[in-house]
């Protein structure tokens, strides 16, 4: 059997690949949470704290766009894993593989942007590698970062309890909308942004405010992929209400012209998370005073059973699934 | 098959194209198969609005909607 | 959108017996699992997916021949909705060839401006998209610009199912995007119930509750139930168009033999842009070589559960049939939003 | 400017591009050692212990070679990197990056590899992220690996001292002659093998049995890439003396009839450190002890000055040098 | 080695005043930059370069041709030393074609023994290899392979660098591996000292001893310090072997003009293994539009120090000229060992 | 010009191919250049052997070396 594209684009088939082949590992846990949790990051136990550990390789195109670009998304990608596990971003590595003939003005302003997100972030990169691969052996570039983070009390992405709440941190859809609308030549300039941007404070501020359940990044798969599996590790089902969603006016117009839905489509600046109905509107609160959660909302609540429902807003019910394979733009 | 979707016509430039607004999203689109001017309302495919849509239908589809269920409902 | 709501109360009034229609429009079957709209359907009311999703009906020997092109140092442009679908050798995706996904026909030709490669333009699609075809062709490309012709007329095809008699139908919901441009008069030649209708979810349920009104007073025609965009004539400037460009001529129908009529070649004059006759290429017949039903399925006598591969060698992950590649395919929707339990 | 093949083969072309753009983060330290010290790896303070931090991208062809394969490579290439620091390896992260199309058989094959090398590591792989790009986006497969260590006292590559004493823990050559007779059809079947290897348990032993003040694994670049950085940082001269240089029979050999010098190929399970005169000849038997350490020699001395400098067999002098590009087999 | 040693003593106390002698042989410059030759050696003896690496003499117009050969699809073989030596339009290494380095000929006939793409060898050389084409073209090679055919002779450039007269000389080290199969007779029409002498750093020192031991007794005569693989007819079986393939042609050298007889051509039975032929590929004149002086160096009239670009525009990491990119150009090996002080 | 190492032929295999050890190294040569038989010595250029090398000469390199320094030191 081969590997194809729709193995790397998350969710079923992925998880397909994964359950053969990629968590075949019997040394895959350092003491803590490991790689058979597949959460968005591991625990490893360090004297009285934990010490939190990811890593995501990025290989955006363009790898610039409205909104950031490759670099910026390298650092976000990490330091939200690690911020969805409750852990403070603390520092990142940086494996580069470039492709032979790499514009080097290209990977000063990726760096630049690097950086810039490192400060928002709080992190530092301490530690890197590049290998420069010949001309064909790879299409420019990718850029891998692993992350340490440190926390307490780390929050799982399996928490999700009948009766509580799921909040998104703000509106969907925004960078899978824009990179597919620059990628494939629609035109539309800066109309669509990506939402890229680390989450850390965001979360800081929320795990203050209330007790969270359960929380994931909606990146690769987007919203439909991440709430699946946290219902799914949580043996619960959720109900997502169709009219509360929030998504932006431009991204819902794009998504119909690209016959895309924007629940499937990668977040790189959003949290999803289950909270205590006592805490909700504390917590939403909360969200909704930092510059990246002025959009969050409550979206939908957690039962007994499994599955993930839309209500719709024509009063009818249907699963939300997690995408098979990557989105692509279509006309009928 | 096959999508479309409605559009207002902003601005008409040469070379058969009009740029229109979808909801807080621009584009341009080919208008050879019909004959707009701007502020009147198209249904767009692939690109090229297909037909046009009229102002007070495209702008209160519900309304319409309506009326023809009021009908029904005699 | 109260409409839905007061629609939905009078189909449970209406509906008093067992109806299916037929609906020939992967986007009405879009709309619909979307909303969820046949689970607010009465009991009794079913709407079932008939050939209208331009790549469920497209046949493997044409995908086989874009991936011929694809080999031939082209590059090829297509609607995203063909890179998944499986010809006899891989898919268009993964076939390593340069193929881009475009939004229509006039990006296609905008590739082949900025080249000095051969563009070829997999072109499919029913009224609706012809004629952006054939205004394209009318603006004189490049000599690097070809299409791949696979365009199809819908009536030829409801035609033959109708004369096939298989599928016990109540009436039709016609393709609202395809009466945009060619408007319903054809239509009017079939003795059955059918109803234009648009794609929000009440436009849907209002075309339901129309096929079931004309059904329950004995009528057979076309009404239109969706008037703000489609009417009987349709944009004759779009049609006369296509008519400048292209000609009617047989052609098979993935699931149906040749059907007379049914499809579309460039006249003469257009020749030139012809990416068979460019690169000496033939479209060759495929038997089916599994036991995908996807034809039985496309003709409305089946439904995806019939089939003894759903859900076990056929999967979205792993589609053998075009039923379950297309976004539109009955047996990928059925997959996706119809099979779990909860 | 664009990048080309030498920036990615280490030495002093790589510091080129490294010094102007890699290196250009301002966010580049956790309060240990940083990114600015170009180390085998980082190190943050945690408590009354020390994080090592260290990351590697793996891209070797073939994949598998006598001796080992690119899983092999990718667990003991940072377990490496984190014992060079002194640090015991703990958790590994692991980003694939996967072409479409590559066979499922062998990523098992590739996996099976890694933990049994985590197995030999004492380490666990904890948290791991895939991409799977279209057929031509890149060439099989890349495999990046960070990894975590914890050391009380770090060991710096910059710490040699006048006086010192340079042992390497064994032949030299091996692993970039297997690759490079591999690669390039020569047909030498499993006469070479590449010595990848984990060297902790060795290293451990060493600084159990002395003081160890510098210390690098001469990978890419080989011997003369690391004792050069080694020299270089430390702000001293090394003087090796040619004739006590271990070098298999067999490496020799090829190094002739490939026309490359042993000096500058990859070594994947080697040390050369640094140590005080006094402790060399304990440190010495430690090492020889471990089974990678069997012929462990010491090679040269530290003295004041620059540069590194080979003494010769026939009694001359010349520069040992970091190698400007990867070498490629040659006949004249 | 104790040898060694000793002979290092017998030449210091030979030398009494300024010597130079020119090898022409890259394998002896690698041989004493590996083994620090030149720091053992008297105060006044001097070893310079002369124009023996094959990657140093091969005019950028045949590198440009291999680029060009690259760029038709095919499959390129080559040595690995020719990978980095900068064409008109960069490298073999980074063209982005097909280019496998192989250990010889024979490798890369058996690349197109498992292909049915095109597949050119770049055949460069002097005595030592050019026999070794031969033998693998008398054995039939398959009609998919070729060689860019860039062979060269020694004598006739020593010969016109004797009529030069530039450098003042005192005498030649020839090169023990063209001996090996050439002999080495027709060096002996020059009326200067010369010694064949092998490899080992024992070999150099040797050969130089004998030489300044010439000098001093007022001989001009061929004698022979390697004679363990050299004869005075050398490889007999191996030069008919060569003259049954090529004939002597009129070629340019890297930094010289036009030297007659100096390079080899297939004979008419094999001009159908000639890629430049096949692809109608031709070789242009490239004027060196640089201040590269390899031109002086590689006639012996000037060290790399006195390149206004060495270490400066012109590095390792950033060649100019082929000096600075073959292993064995003296540019290069001289800034790698000669130039850093301690 | 031209790397070219020592090597002692093992095996004398069909289609002029030999088998020779370079020391701890056995590969596969071309011979067409040369006539030999399992036991001698050859010298190899980019695989082929391009002369033979008397064995005591290759075997005793230095000492053939010294031979010719102990002759000139007369
Ligand atoms: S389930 Fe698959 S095999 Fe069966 S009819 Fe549908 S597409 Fe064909
Ligand atoms: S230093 Fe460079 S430019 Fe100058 S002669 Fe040498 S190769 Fe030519
Ligand atoms: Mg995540
Ligand atoms: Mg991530
Ligand atoms: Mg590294
Ligand atoms: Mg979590
Ligand atoms: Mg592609
Ligand atoms: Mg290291
Ligand atoms: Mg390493
Ligand atoms: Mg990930
Ligand atoms: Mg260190
Ligand atoms: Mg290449």
């Amino acid at each position: 059997m081969k590997v194809n594209l729709m193995h790397g684009a998350g969710g079923a088939v992925f998880s397909d690949l994964l359950g053969k082949t990629l968590t075949k590992y019997k040394n895959n846990n350092a003491g803590g949470i490991g790689l058979e949790s597949l959460d968005d990051g591991a625990v490893i136990p360090f004297g009285d704290k934990n010490i939190v550990f990811t890593t995501d390789s990025h290989v955006v195109r363009p790898l610039f766009f409205p909104g950031g670009d490759i670099g910026r998304i390298s650092v976000c990608g990490t330091a939200n894993d690690l911020s969805m596990m409750g852990g403070k971003p603390i520092a990142l590595s940086c494996g580069m593989i470039i492709e032979e003939g790499f514009d080097i003005d290209i990977l000063e302003k990726i760096v630049a942007s690097m950086d810039e997100a490192l400060l928002e972030c709080g992190a530092s990169l301490v530690t890197g590698d590049t290998k420069v691969l010949e001309k064909g052996a790879i299409d420019g570039i990718a850029i891998n970062t692993a992350g340490i983070g440190i926390v307490e009390k780390p929050v799982r992405d399996n928490g999700l309890k009948p009766g509580d709440v799921i909040i998104v941190s703000g509106t969907i859809g925004d960078h899978g909308l824009c990179i597919m609308t620059t990628r494939e030549g629609f035109d539309l300039g800066e109309q669509i942004r990506s939402d890229v941007a680390p989450v850390w404070e965001l979360v800081k501020s929320a795990m203050d405010a209330g007790e969270i359940h359960a929380m994931k990044d909606p990146t690769r798969g987007g919203f439909s992929n991440a709430i699946n599996e946290m219902a799914e590790k949580s043996g619960v089902q959720v109900r997502i209400n169709e009219e509360t969603l929030p998504i932006r006016n431009s991204v819902r117009s794009a998504s119909e012209l690209l016959g895309i839905n924007p629940l499937d489509v990668a977040n790189e600046g959003k949290v999803v998370m289950g909270v205590s109905a006592d805490d909700a509107e504390a917590i939403l609160k909360a969200i909704k005073k930092n510059k990246y959660g002025k959009d969050a909302a409550i979206i939908g609540r957690v039962t007994e059973g499994k599955s993930v429902i839309m209500e719709t807003s024509i009063g009818g019910e249907r699963f939300i699934e997690a995408p098979v394979g990557d989105p692509v733009p279509r006309v009928c | 098959m096959c999508i479309a979707i409605p559009a207002e016509v902003l601005e008409i430039k040469d070379g058969n194209i009009a740029v229109v607004d979808y909801g807080d999203l621009q584009q341009e689109v080919r208008i050879d198969l019909v004959d707009v001017v701007v502020g009147e309302f198209v249904l767009v495919h692939v690109g090229f609005a297909i037909q046009k849509l009229s102002r007070e239908e495209a702008l209160q589809t519900r309304q319409v909607f309506e009326e023809v269920y009021a009908a029904m409902e005699e | 959108m109260s409409g839905g709501k007061d629609i939905k109360k009078a189909l449970d009034e209406i509906v008093d017996r067992e109806y299916t229609f037929m609906h020939i429009c992967g986007t009405h079957e879009a709309a619909i699992a979307k909303s969820g709209l046949r689970s607010v359907l009465p009991k009794g009311l079913k709407i079932v997916m008939g050939p209208g999703c331009p790549v469920c009906i497209t046949p493997q020997g044409e995908i086989d021949a874009a991936l011929e092109l694809a080999g031939k140092d082209c590059i090829i442009a297509t609607y995203g909705d063909l890179m998944r679908v499986p010809g006899t050798k891989g898919t268009l995706d993964s076939c390593g060839g340069d193929v881009r996904v475009v939004q229509g026909v006039h990006k296609a030709v905008d590739i082949a401006k900025e080249t000095e490669k051969e563009v070829v333009f997999i072109s499919v699609g029913f009224e609706t998209t012809a004629p952006t075809v054939a205004a394209t062709l009318l603006t004189n490309p490049p000599d690097n610009f070809s299409i791949l012709c696979s365009h199809r007329f819908v009536p030829p095809a409801m035609k033959f199912l109708l004369e096939q008699g298989e599928a016990s139908l109540d009436g039709f919901m016609l393709p609202g995007h395809v009466c945009v441009v060619s408007g319903y008069e054809m239509y009017e030649k079939f003795a059955v119930p059918q109803v234009v209708a648009g794609f929000e979810p009440d436009d849907i349920l209002l075309g339901l509750y129309m096929l079931v009104k004309q059904v329950k007073e004995g009528r057979a025609e076309v009404e239109n139930a969706y008037p703000r965009a489609v009417s009987k004539e349709g944009n004759k400037k779009a049609m006369e168009m296509l008519y400048q460009v292209f000609e009617p001529c047989d052609v098979e129908w993935r699931g149906f033999p040749v059907i007379p009529k049914s499809g579309l070649r460039l006249k003469p004059e257009f020749k030139k842009y012809d990416a068979l006759d460019k690169f000496g290429v033939t479209i060759k017949h495929v038997e089916k070589n599994s036991a995908c039903i996807c034809d039985k399925v496309l003709r409305g006598i089946a439904d995806p559960t019939d089939c003894k591969l759903f859900g076990k060698a056929c999967t979205p992950q792993n589609p053998v049939g075009p039923c379950m590649v297309s976004h539109e395919g009955a047996c990928r929707i059925w997959a996706l939003y119809n099979q779990k339990k909860y």
